[in-house]
């Protein structure tokens, strides 16, 4: 499989498939789509890529151990969830920003909290298949 | 009334638990945070449930969507009781983990798990909607497997895949009840499901989805006949996490049936029978199969499926006295039951063994932290008048009131039974002559363990000790607050009105 | 259609029943799998189907048309399924560990825990 | 007053702190309690003797109407006396007996907790409390009888006794709670007031048969005696104080209490005379064949408790009378002989009659208690005992028609008891004192001092009963009776039936003394009929109740995963077919349904197909393909039904699970084929019966109407208010965000286990 047309397509095929993970990850509010999927797909394009090159090359380029994505995802989740408590109001009430962003739509703690719900199915796809990798 | 910090202690618990994954390698650090968080939580968990005793039930709609829209998050004086216990117990086991859990375990996330499990019995105890509940138990479930198999040892390994197979078949059942349910009525707020079941026409399929429920919460209490897979692996983990199982993921079932059954399913005749039934066979196994363990981690075992039957039995009474009874034993049980599985142990550290065979002479040689051991150990008989003894005073009358003799007959059969079983463990374990036993090897005793490491198993043990003695001693405020919740099970109007406002006296 | 369902739920239910019987450990991790997608395609259905309507609003209009599939059960769904995927995860690697530690996936080999009175 | 109850668990429980200290000499001063209370208990006489009663009540539990309401009459007043004096005695006594004992501090921990137990339990009004105290007094008994822990007979004993007298005590705690229930009250003295209903009511049996087995069990009753005997393991203070004394008494004294609430039927007066009878018969007659000083004291001690027992199902105002006397006069000799013995085993090193005599010659004083206590117990005028013997005699010659065959029962016991007594009180301080007792030595006066003041005390009142007649005998009997009665304790009647009968009495059983010789042959003899024995039938009971645990417990607890499964999923089908065809009415309304296309039937087929693969292959990774076939059908399924985020999700998931298996399965062996024919046929019908009813329920379920309040709120908001236009991920991350926020934290959770199961290996030594 190894081969150095799959290693230069899945080299380029990572930044396109992280592109898309991130568009569908923020369209999802309007059309199927949203964190999860969004996370998976990420999820998929260093799998695919490390499947090429070997797992070490794609943790290099990842620089930490994807573990690390669930504690900082989980907190983004949790501010995004419990922004609304500081001013008095109930847990995950929507906060939203006055005027639509570009591309996005309207931009509110929502977002924030799908960004959060993104990385931690980031970092919880990779821990799995690399650690079951690393150990067969 | 509507106040959006009752959900607090879910907060702080996930937070404790993100905060503790960024110190993954830290070990020092993790069980300092563990265990000034729960003392956080702790005090968060007071101030709850005063506030709820104070000024009624509190309320919050996560997203500010209005009840039955969005999911309900209330604390009544059950629920919060239940977080206080949860974080009392959490504190308890967070201080002896630190003396108690081997660094190879913290450094491979013990203490982050220990707090998405705490997370998760908070959430399932204050939610208010049935599929917010389903994922909590999710939280429970996938935390206690990690927790039970975390080591990987051959026994642990065995017994946990007989509880993971029990409990995700449980969560099955507990969906298809869930889905039935909406696919009747289209709604998934308790409070609301309360008002819709009750005008459901078809009763039949209500009981039915009644049955399903009550099944799939049986098995995670582990009631008669479905509760095979407690014994089988209670015993396996670390002391630590036993303690916290045994004391708090058995009556987080009971919690979700005193729940489901008072406010969803009032019982019919039949349930009524089905539970009394059930409630009786489950004292019996349990008892009889405490009575001839060796392991004293089995005893406790077979002890909490014993006494799960104690309080279903008070369900299937279904009388406020039974129900105060109930409660009671809930609050005694969760304190004792906690402390046993850390008695047991502080037993491994010192003797090496959990075999009762193996076992003797600590009293002669510990006689001060025997004297300690035995606070649980009889209060879990219901000595009079340590702890465990006064819900049997409702659950007796109210068996009479009802002219159930049988649930009478097989209550005062498991106390028998219990007081035979720990008087025979205390004097295997205590007073036996320890000389002669085989010695293990390949351990770190008691005493050789650091001061520090010694107090942190001792100190949550006379922590929890003081507990159930206030609980049996200091009866009186106990029962006054079983009371209220006792009422407010058989009277949900309160509950309902908290979540969704005043109830339409015109509406059937 | 909805009748030619609930034949397939109830197979579901019936094959993840009979697989979690057997004696293997793998068969009973499947068993379990089928059983999740049973209760999956249950709810689905006891939100009662509908065909071509997703719950989407289109662009030109603020609330959803009259006829469309409720979303509800859609969510539900969505998080039973994730929620199992990470059950099911990890049970699928206990299997693994359960096979370096025991050294079969037979489960009447895994009965020691019962066992020792 | 409740200071004076509680006193003794404070002492309890500062002991483990100071008891270290005063280990040596200072363990004396530990007396001074009892003796306190002793005086403080006195004061109360001249009231009581004017017929006053004293009531205090100290809340506790008002919740419940459950508060230490205390209330000192006559019969508690005699009981509190006993106590409190023979406990001053035996903490006397205690402190040369066990003198340098290493756990003497224990010891008098719990021996002060049984005294407050026990002091509770006398002056309790509340029934309740009552009960906690009975309890307490059975828990310390263990601690007591189980103190010399090390020998595993100790430690059966203390289990038999905490066993019998646990079990008794929740049959008490259930009749206590049924009579509060029928009569809303815990009091006893309300609830004098209120015989009649409890006479009339329905569970009047019931209540009855509770009450009567707490107190059997405890005050060692026929045929649960057993106990008794074997806790004379207990050092013998423990024997004197709690299993002669006082602790055994408090059935009696539960009797005697209860006499004016549920007495005076004929119920309670047939059961109690058969009882007592029977039980005052046979321990008597066990008695004569013991060997062992403590046996034939344990002995005479439960047919001395049959006695009581006896004369208060008698009922009458004589036979009353003669209970309040017998207590008394039994405590008093009864501990003396106790610690005697205790100081002849302490001094000699055995408690075989056979081998002791002459002890006289060596210990006086010691002997004179001894034969003072005999004489009392053989009812040999003037002693205290020959009044006590006197009035039984009275109560069974008035007894109506039974009185002769009561009367005979009674004067077998006391010929029997005196036999006993003699041999306990006498036989080891005449005769010749065998050569190797020689050079014994009178021990401290702090042990014989205590007894020769209680055999004293057993002449001093027959000679002058005065001193005690109205004072003390007087209030008791009015308490039992609830009324005031008229009578002079004397030690002369004149000439009667009673004296003849008391000649008759003391005759025999000198006859039998001079007859019969105390052998190991007499007891070879007597335990052949062990076998038959109510300890050994019980016991036998017991063992085959444990059996049946065993076997129960293997039998469902057996290891077996699928067993487990089986069991529960048999428990759901039976209740689920049994509510789904309770009045069955399954219809299907075809105008609901959508129809059906030509490509979902296909995809069904399909379907349908991969399951039977998944079930029936020999491959795992074929399964685990058919699997992953049905995971991609369900995703065509929501894909055609308007659910299109759920279809893209089932599809990456399923995808993920399969090369997850596969990278599992990677090295596994084969599939076996593990299971035969019978359990795959009887597997399948389980699956199938349960699939079924899943089915027909959802069927059911499709009929009922639905209704949308939920999902139309979310359609009419999802845009105005929250903002998106997909509705699902609106309500995912919106509406029901909490889910969504619990469900990445599983996910979470699960990682980290992945990650710890894989890589985690323990160091053998970290293996626990």
């Amino acid at each position: 499989m190894k081969t150095i047309i799959f290693k230069t397509a899945s080299s380029y095929l990572l930044p396109l498939l992280l592109l898309f993970a991130i568009f569908i990850l923020l369209r999802g509010h309007y059309l199927p789509g949203g964190g999860f999927v969004g996370g998976l797909i990420a999820a998929i394009a260093f799998v695919i890529h490390s499947f090429a090159n070997g797992i070490e090359k794609t943790r290099g380029i990842i620089k930490f151990h994807p573990g690390f994505l669930m504690p900082i995802g989980l907190a983004l989740a949790l501010i995004a969830a419990i922004a609304p408590l500081f001013t008095g109001g109930a847990l995950m009430t929507g906060l939203w920003f006055e005027n639509p962003v570009p591309v996005i739509g309207m931009v509110g703690s929502a977002l924030f909290f799908d960004i959060g719900v993104f990385l931690v199915v980031v970092g919880v796809t990779l821990t799995i298949i690399f650690t079951i990798s690393e150990t067969i | 009334m509507s106040n959006p910090y009752i959900i607090l202690p879910i907060i702080s618990q996930l937070f404790t638990a993100i905060l503790l994954m960024f110190f993954w390698t830290q070990k020092n650090t993790q069980k300092a945070i563990s265990v000034i968080m729960s003392l956080v939580t702790l005090g968060i968990s007071v101030w709850l449930l005063t506030i709820v005793l104070k000024n009624g039930i509190h309320v919050t709609q996560a997203g500010s969507w209005e009840a039955p829209f969005g999911i309900t998050f209330i604390a009544d004086p059950l629920s919060s009781l239940m977080v206080l216990l949860t974080s009392l117990a959490g504190l308890a086991v967070s201080i002896f983990s630190v003396g108690s859990v081997r660094n190879a375990r913290v450094r491979f996330g013990y203490f982050p798990i220990f707090h998405f499990l705490l997370m998760g019995l908070n959430g399932a105890f204050l939610t208010g909607d049935i599929f917010n509940l389903y994922v909590w138990f999710e939280i429970i479930i996938i935390s206690s497997f990690v927790l039970i198999t975390l080591g990987g040892e051959k026994a642990q390994i065995e017994g946990s895949i007989k509880y993971v197979t029990m409990n995700l078949l449980a969560s099955a059942i507990f969906l298809t009840a869930i889905a039935i349910l909406y696919g009747l009525v289209g709604s998934l707020n308790m409070a609301d499901l309360s008002i819709k079941v009750a005008n459901l026409e078809n009763r039949r399929l209500v009981n039915v989805t009644a049955i399903l429920f009550f099944v799939g919460f049986g098995i995670k209490s582990a009631v008669f006949p479905l509760h095979f897979w407690l014994p089988a692996s209670y015993h396996t983990p670390p002391p630590a996490i036993s303690a916290i199982f045994g004391g708090l993921l058995t009556k987080v079932g009971v919690y979700a049936l005193l729940r489901v059954f008072t406010l969803i399913f009032v019982p019919d005749e039949f349930m009524i029978n089905l539970i009394s039934w059930v409630a009786g066979l489950t004292i019996l196994t349990g008892c009889i199969g405490a009575l001839i363990q060796n392991n004293i981690r089995k005893v406790f075992s077979y002890l909490i499926v014993g006494h799960i039957g104690y309080m279903i039995a008070g369900l299937g009474m279904f009388t406020e006295a039974a129900l105060i009874g109930t409660v009671f034993y809930l609050i005694h049980d969760i304190i004792v039951k906690t402390n046993l599985f850390m008695v047991s142990g502080l037993i491994f550290k010192i003797k090496g063994t959990f075999s009762m065979r193996n076992l003797g002479g600590l009293y002669k040689e510990y006689p001060k932290l025997s004297l300690l051991m035995a606070i649980p150990i009889f209060s879990l008989v219901g000595i009079p008048p340590l702890s465990g003894f006064w819900a049997k005073l409702f659950w007796v009358e109210s068996g009479f009131a009802i002219e159930n003799f049988m649930l009478v007959a097989f209550i005062i059969a498991g106390s028998f039974l219990t007081l035979f079983v720990m008087a025979k463990l205390w004097a295997e374990v205590f007073w036996k002559d320890g000389d002669k036993l085989p010695k293990k090897i390949n351990v770190k005793y008691f005493w050789e363990l650091k001061p520090l490491k010694r107090t942190a198993m001792v100190f949550p043990i006379v922590f929890l000790s003081l507990i159930s003695l206030y609980i049996g001693l200091g009866a009186d405020h106990v029962i006054q607050l079983s009371t209220i919740i006792g009422k407010q099970l058989m009277d949900t109007t309160p509950y309902i009105e908290a979540v969704l406002g005043p109830i339409n006296e015109s509406q059937p | 259609m909805e009748l030619l369902l609930v034949i397939i739920i109830g197979l579901l239910y019936a094959a993840g029943i009979y697989m979690m019987l057997r004696r293997s450990l793998v068969k009973l991790i499947i068993g379990l799998i089928l059983l999740g997608n049973g209760a999956n395609l249950l709810i689905f259905l006891l939100g009662r189907i509908v065909k071509g309507k997703p719950p989407i609003i289109d662009d030109a209009s603020y609330v959803l048309a009259e006829i469309y599939a409720d979303p509800v059960p859609q969510a539900l769904i969505l998080t039973a399924i994730v929620i199992s995927f990470g059950l099911q995860a990890f049970a699928i690697i206990l299997i693994k560990r359960a096979y370096k530690v025991v050294k079969t996936d037979d489960l009447d080999e895994m009965n020691a825990t019962d066992e020792d009175l | 007053m409740l200071l004076s109850v509680l006193s003794g668990f404070l002492l309890a429980a500062c002991l483990p702190v100071i008891g270290k200290q005063i280990k040596g000499n200072l363990s004396i001063l530990l007396s001074a309690l009892p003796v306190i209370l002793f005086i403080y208990f006195l004061s109360f006489i001249p009231g009581v003797a004017n017929g006053e009663t004293y009531h205090f009540t100290y809340n506790w539990v008002p919740q419940l109407g459950i508060n230490f309401d205390f209330h000192l009459d006559g019969l508690s007043l005699l009981f509190t006396l006993l106590i409190t004096g023979i406990g001053s005695l035996v903490f006397i006594y205690t402190s040369s007996y066990l003198k340098g004992h290493v756990y003497l501090d224990r010891f008098y921990g719990y021996l002060a907790m049984f005294m407050s137990s026990m002091l509770g339990l006398v002056l309790s009004d509340n029934i309740i409390t009552l009960f906690i105290f009975w309890e307490l007094t059975s828990i310390s008994s263990f601690f007591l009888i189980g103190f010399n822990n090390d020998s595993e007979a100790s430690r059966k004993s203390s289990l038999l006794a905490l066993g019998i007298t646990g079990f008794g005590g929740l049959f008490l705690l259930a009749g206590m709670i049924l009579l509060g229930y029928v009569t809303g009250s815990y009091s006893i003295v309300e609830l004098m007031g209120q015989t009649e209903l409890i006479h009339n009511h329905p569970y009047f049996v019931l209540i009855l048969f509770l009450v009567f087995m707490g107190a059997f069990t405890k005050s060692a009753q026929f045929p649960f005696h057993f106990w008794l005997p074997g806790a004379m393991k207990a050092p013998t203070p423990v024997s004197t104080y709690l299993h002669s004394a006082t602790m055994v008494k408090a059935g009696i004294y539960l009797l005697a209490r209860f006499t004016p609430v549920l007495g005076n039927h004929e119920y309670w007066n047939t059961t109690l005379i058969i009882i007592g009878g029977v039980t005052m018969l046979y321990a008597a007659i066990h008695a004569v064949f013991r060997l062992d000083l403590k046996g034939i004291l344990a002995y005479s001690t439960i047919s001395a408790l049959g006695v009581l027992v006896f004369l208060i199902g008698l009922g009458t105002d004589d036979a009353l009378l003669a209970a309040s006397v017998f207590i008394l006069v039994h405590a008093l000799y009864k501990a003396t002989l106790f610690l005697v013995t205790g100081i002849i085993d302490h001094e000699t090193g055995t408690r075989d009659v056979s081998q002791l005599s002459g002890l006289n010659k060596v210990m006086l004083p010691v002997g004179i208690a001894a034969i003072l206590a005999a004489i009392s117990n053989a009812g040999i005028p003037p002693s205290f005992g020959f009044l006590g013997k006197d009035l039984i005699y009275e109560a069974t010659l008035h007894y109506g028609d039974w009185a002769i065959v009561l009367t005979v029962a009674a004067v077998l016991t006391n010929i029997c008891l005196l036999f006993a007594g003699f041999l306990a009180g006498i036989k080891p301080f005449i005769g010749k004192l065998p050569q190797k007792y020689e050079k014994l030595h009178l021990p401290s006066p702090l042990m014989y001092i205590p007894p020769m003041i209680l055999a004293g005390l057993g002449i001093v009142f027959g000679v002058l009963p005065m001193i005690i007649d109205s004072p003390l005998i007087k209030p008791v009997a009015a308490a039992i009776l609830n009324t005031s009665p008229d009578f002079h304790l004397a030690l002369w009647h004149g000439w009667s039936v009673v004296l003849l009968l008391s000649t008759i009495t003391i005759g025999g059983g000198l006859g039998l003394y001079f007859i019969l010789k105390p052998s190991e042959g007499l007891l070879a003899k007597a335990t052949r009929f062990e076998p038959i024995s109510p300890m050994s039938i019980i016991l036998r009971c017991t063992r085959i109740f444990e059996s049946t645990a065993k076997g129960v417990t293997y039998v469902l607890q057996n290891g077996y995963l699928r067993y487990y499964v089986i069991a529960i999923l048999t428990f759901l089908s039976v209740l689920l077919a049994y509510k789904i065809f309770k009045g069955i009415d399954l219809y299907v309304n075809f105008g609901k349904l959508t129809e059906i296309t030509l490509y979902e039937a296909i995809v069904l087929a399909i379907m349908a197909v991969s399951i039977v693969f998944t079930v029936f292959t020999r491959s795992r990774l074929v399964a685990v393909a058919a699997m992953g076939i049905i995971g991609y059908s369900i995703c065509l399924i929501f894909l055609f039904y308007s659910a299109p985020d759920l279809a893209m999700t089932q599809f990456s998931i399923d995808t993920l699970t399969v090369i997850l298996f596969v990278l599992v399965l990677y090295n596994l062996p084969k599939y076996l084929k593990l299971s035969d024919t019978g359990s795959r046929v009887r597997d399948g019908m389980l699956a199938l019966i349960f699939g079924g009813l899943i089915s027909l329920l959802t069927l059911e379920v499709l009929n009922e109407p639905l209704e949308r309040e939920i999902s139309a709120y979310y359609a009419e908001n999802a845009y105005t208010l929250a903002k998106g236009k997909n509705v699902v991920n609106v309500i995912l991350v919106d509406f029901r965000g909490a889910d969504t926020m619990v469900e990445i934290i599983v996910l979470s959770i699960a990682a980290i286990g992945v990650f710890s199961l894989l890589k985690l290996r323990l160091k053998s030594i970290e293996k626990e």
